[in-house]
């Protein structure tokens, strides 16, 4: 009963907080650009005027699949709020993340297709990371279930300095920062037009954005997770990664795929797979 | 055979400020083959020199582009000037370099953000424009207009800058260098930036000089190719050496204007410092008779104005040929076989603008 | 390692440094003594002799002798200074403000007081 | 300081072999410009090597203007004659890309230079 409240006060903060992250992002980086930057309440802003616009949509599954999207990253967040099993809650975030794909090949707008070819490629970076982040915690902690993994304690970290690295290597590419923001990035003037995004228009593109929100949760809980002994810790080192993000993002142009692809897979290897490696002989 | 898609590029693509419009044959996301259209803005522009008098066309030629509009006007003053045999006043002649210079600068600069830009450097766009705002504000110090300044004039110059403020702007120039090398550093050196221009958009030295390219992009091939050269006007005195990059590709047409910066600051330098004293223009009587091809060099390369006078206050004949023009062909080139994520940088790295080129 | 970190250290001094951007309206630009803005007329001086309507490159000023008007499009006016250059009583001026929006495109008409020729005659 | 421009005229006839030639030298195309006169329209062909200008011109009648395309040996000049032909409706045959009027694709048809200098003067006053 106490996981299902959980959940649901999760599912419910998700928006708030992400929302709020966004907007202290973007006065961050306005003020690494030397800009001014827009009021920090602006990404609710940018999404309640989204949902006030005319929905376009191109046929029939387009705005379908956008909602399942929704249902399963939302589902995710939920069950990891409920402390459920941490395998499941990946899980749920990527078949998520492939109905958005799904919905970007539906409309038949080549930037778009270009944009879910490359979202595939990046899921196809990433993935592998966050998989063996989460096997890595089941070998520090001895169990993928979260509420044990949070009242541990042990804290993961200790066992894990490579996996939290590669993790923080591949959140670049789950926040869809520079410089690895090839589907789609914040900002509608790259190559793909906004790729992935290209032919999503008002409640639909609303829905991408709080479906990324829930995104950034997800990943920045489970940077959570490695400090999950220590909260305040935890929460620290959650804003300082956070921070580097927009720092990486501010000082590195987007690169094309093969190289995201290539360095992804090297850091998983060395630092995911090797730390494991030497857990699993020193065990 | 891969499948063969045509994505349409433009004219309102956002990366890329200006409406060019490309068909892109791609195989995957490999370009093969390019269909270029322009004329989304034809104005007419060089038909308007038989309702406007040779004095007012200077206005009209200015406007021709937004970036380098002073040079546009130096050009075509300096066509006429030469049809009617008008000798300009050494003052007014340093004054034209200066100008001109600064517009190469604040072009430049311009340049350097939206190509950042182009390839997801957000911050490194926001930071060179930045700079480029101290520049407008000189040219607003100088001459009251920001962008569109209307200083040239048949026979000389229109404004006079006092000696008080030259020495001033000396020190204006000095604080934008101090504020333009850390980002300079950024764009020769960076390892993101490197990633996505090295090799990209490869024009050979031979390619160069067959399709006409000009500007930067010649400069870019090995093309040791600058109409400063020609020595016109106050470059009689200031001795100017084309900068020479020999690699061909997006990121030496990067560096060619990353060093025209210094370049052009430090002529401006020089001016300030040999500027003569005396009148800014000479008085201008009768009307043109005869012909002319002025040549001058401008941010995006060598532009040519053809005047021809027949001896009432209209000219016959008024023609531009823009270096976007002169550059497109070489675009043709340089697209073949990159892959969709270079088209963006590729045709950004010609500096087009699509105003110019369509008059 | 140093070449991906080209960026860094101006981003970071940028974060502590106040923004460049100025937040027109609220704060009032800087002029400078050139600056462009709106061409002026003083009425009072103004004797009609219409060479800024003759000179305006662009036919931004209409000079009405009959009616006794002075108007000028400020849509069509490029703000050359040829019509303050050729004025023979100067009384014409650049005012120096960033002119407001506006819905419909239209000329401002200025009368000229007829009692100022006389009093100079 | 102004450059010394060398402008030869020839025939029609003549403007392949000599483009041909030109090109061969290591000249650069640097602009084709028309030019309408009273009685006929004045083509120039502009070419440049090393900051020498040399200019090829020649006349060609005002009805039925035809030119022969020199884009197969210099490739940038398609842009130039389609551009003739849209502004003055000059017929350039064997273009390695035909625009088919559609080089400035405004609302306009081509050839858009049709109204003379005195007819503009007039409809001013």
């Amino acid at each position: 009963m106490n996981a299902w409240i959980w959940g649901i006060v999760g599912i419910l903060l998700t928006p708030v907080v992400a929302g709020l992250v966004g907007g202290i992002d973007r006065v961050i980086t306005a003020k690494m650009q030397g800009r001014m930057g827009p009021p920090v309440l602006q990404p609710f802003y940018d999404v309640m005027k989204l949902f006030s616009k005319q929905n376009l949509v191109l046929n029939r599954f387009h705005h379908d699949l956008v909602i399942c999207s929704l249902i399963f990253t939302v589902a995710a967040v939920g069950l990891l709020f409920a402390g459920e099993n941490l395998l499941m809650c990946i899980f749920a975030l990527v078949v998520g993340n492939v109905f958005l794909v799904l919905a970007a090949y539906s409309t038949n707008s080549p930037y778009s297709m270009l944009g879910a070819d490359r979202e595939l490629l990046q899921m196809l970076a990433a993935e592998p990371m966050i998989l063996l982040a989460a096997v890595g915690i089941y070998m520090a902690t001895g169990t993928f279930d979260i509420n044990l993994i949070a009242s541990g304690t042990h804290s993961a970290i200790q066992y894990l300095p490579g996996v939290f690295f590669g993790l923080i290597y591949v959140l670049t590419i789950k926040l869809r920062k520079s410089p690895f923001d090839l589907s789609t990035s914040h900002h509608a003037h790259q190559e793909l037009v906004k790729g992935l995004s290209t032919e999503f228009a008002g409640p639909s593109l609303a829905l991408f954005e709080i479906i990324h929100w829930y995104e950034t949760v997800f990943v920045m809980a489970l940077i959570y997770l490695f400090f999950a002994s220590r909260p305040i810790v935890g929460i620290v080192a959650v804003l300082i990664v956070y921070f580097l993000e927009i720092l990486i993002d501010n000082i590195n142009a987007r690169v094309k795929w093969d190289l995201m692809l290539a360095s992804a897979w090297v850091i998983t290897l060395i630092f995911g797979l090797g730390n494991l490696m030497l857990l699993f002989i020193l065990k | 055979m891969a499948k063969r898609t045509i994505v349409p590029f433009g004219p309102q693509h956002p990366v890329l400020p200006e409406p060019i419009h490309l068909d892109l044959v791609l195989e995957d996301e490999m370009v093969v083959d390019v269909l270029p259209s322009v004329g989304f803005i034809h104005r007419g522009l060089e038909l308007l020199c038989q309702k406007k008098s040779f004095q007012d066309m200077v206005f009209v030629a200015e406007r021709i582009c937004g970036i380098c509009s002073f040079i546009h006007g130096v050009g075509y003053c300096q066509g006429i000037e030469k049809v009617m045999n008008l000798d300009i006043p050494k003052r007014a002649q340093f004054l034209r370099v200066f100008w001109g210079e600064l517009s190469r600068v604040h072009s430049h600069l311009l340049w350097l953000g939206l190509a950042a830009d182009a390839i997801g450097f957000e911050s490194l766009f926001m930071h060179s424009w930045r700079v480029r705002e101290k520049v407008l504000a000189i040219f607003e110090e100088t001459t009251g207009g920001r962008v569109i300044f209307g200083a040239a004039k048949v026979g000389g110059v229109r404004i006079d800058i006092s000696q008080d403020k030259l020495d001033q702007l000396a020190i204006a120039l000095d604080e934008i260098q101090k504020e333009y090398e850390p980002l300079a550093k950024v764009f020769l050196e960076d390892y993101t930036v490197q990633h996505r221009w090295s090799e990209v958009g490869y024009l050979s030295k031979e390619d160069a000089h067959q399709l006409g390219a000009v500007g930067p992009t010649a400069r870019a091939s090995g093309l040791p190719q600058d109409m400063r050269k020609l020595r016109y006007g106050a470059y009689e005195d200031l001795e100017v050496e084309p900068i020479v990059e020999t690699a061909g590709d997006c990121y030496a047409r990067c560096v060619v204007r990353v060093k025209e910066i210094y370049q052009s600051l430090d002529l401006m330098r020089r001016v300030i410092h040999k500027i003569p004293a005396g009148e800014i223009e000479t008085k201008v009587t009768g009307f043109p008779q005869g012909e002319y091809f002025s040549r001058v060099e401008q941010p995006r390369g060598e532009v040519v104005y053809y005047v021809k006078g027949n001896g009432t206050k209209f000219l016959d004949r008024f023609r531009v040929r823009t270096p976007t023009f002169a550059n497109i062909p070489p675009l043709l080139q340089m697209l073949k076989g990159c892959t969709l994520a270079d088209v963006p940088a590729i045709v950004l790295s010609i500096d087009p603008c699509i105003s110019c080129t369509e008059r | 390692m140093s070449d991906i970190l080209k960026m860094f250290t101006t981003v970071i001094k940028s974060l502590f440094k106040k923004s460049t951007c100025r937040q027109y309206p609220f704060k009032k630009p800087v002029f400078f003594d050139r600056t462009k803005g709106h061409i002026q007329i003083d009425r009072e001086r103004c004797i009609l002799c219409s060479l800024c309507d003759k000179r305006c490159p662009t036919g931004a000023i209409n000079v009405d002798r009959n009616a006794r008007t002075w108007a000028i499009n400020s849509y069509k006016c490029i703000l050359c200074f040829r019509c303050v250059e050729v004025c023979p009583v100067t009384c014409l001026a650049m005012q120096q403000q960033y002119s407001a929006p506006e819905e419909i495109k239209k000329s401002e008409v200025v009368e000229i007081p007829a009692k100022a020729e006389k009093a100079k005659a | 300081m102004f450059e010394d421009q060398e402008i030869v005229t020839i025939e029609r006839s003549e403007l392949i072999s000599r483009a041909q030639k030109i090109s061969k030298e290591g000249y650069r195309l640097v602009q084709i410009g028309c030019t309408k006169q009273s009685d006929h329209f004045q083509i120039d062909y502009t070419f440049d090597k090393e900051y020498r200008f040399y200019n090829l011109r020649l006349s060609i009648p005002l009805d039925h203007p035809t030119l022969p395309s020199i884009s197969h040996l210099i490739m940038p000049a398609f842009l130039y004659e389609n551009e003739m032909h849209d502004l003055f409706g000059i017929q350039v045959s064997d273009m390695i890309l035909d625009y088919q009027g559609k080089f400035y694709n405004i609302a306009k048809k081509a050839p858009f230079a049709t109204i003379s200098a005195a007819d503009t003067t007039t409809e001013k006053g």
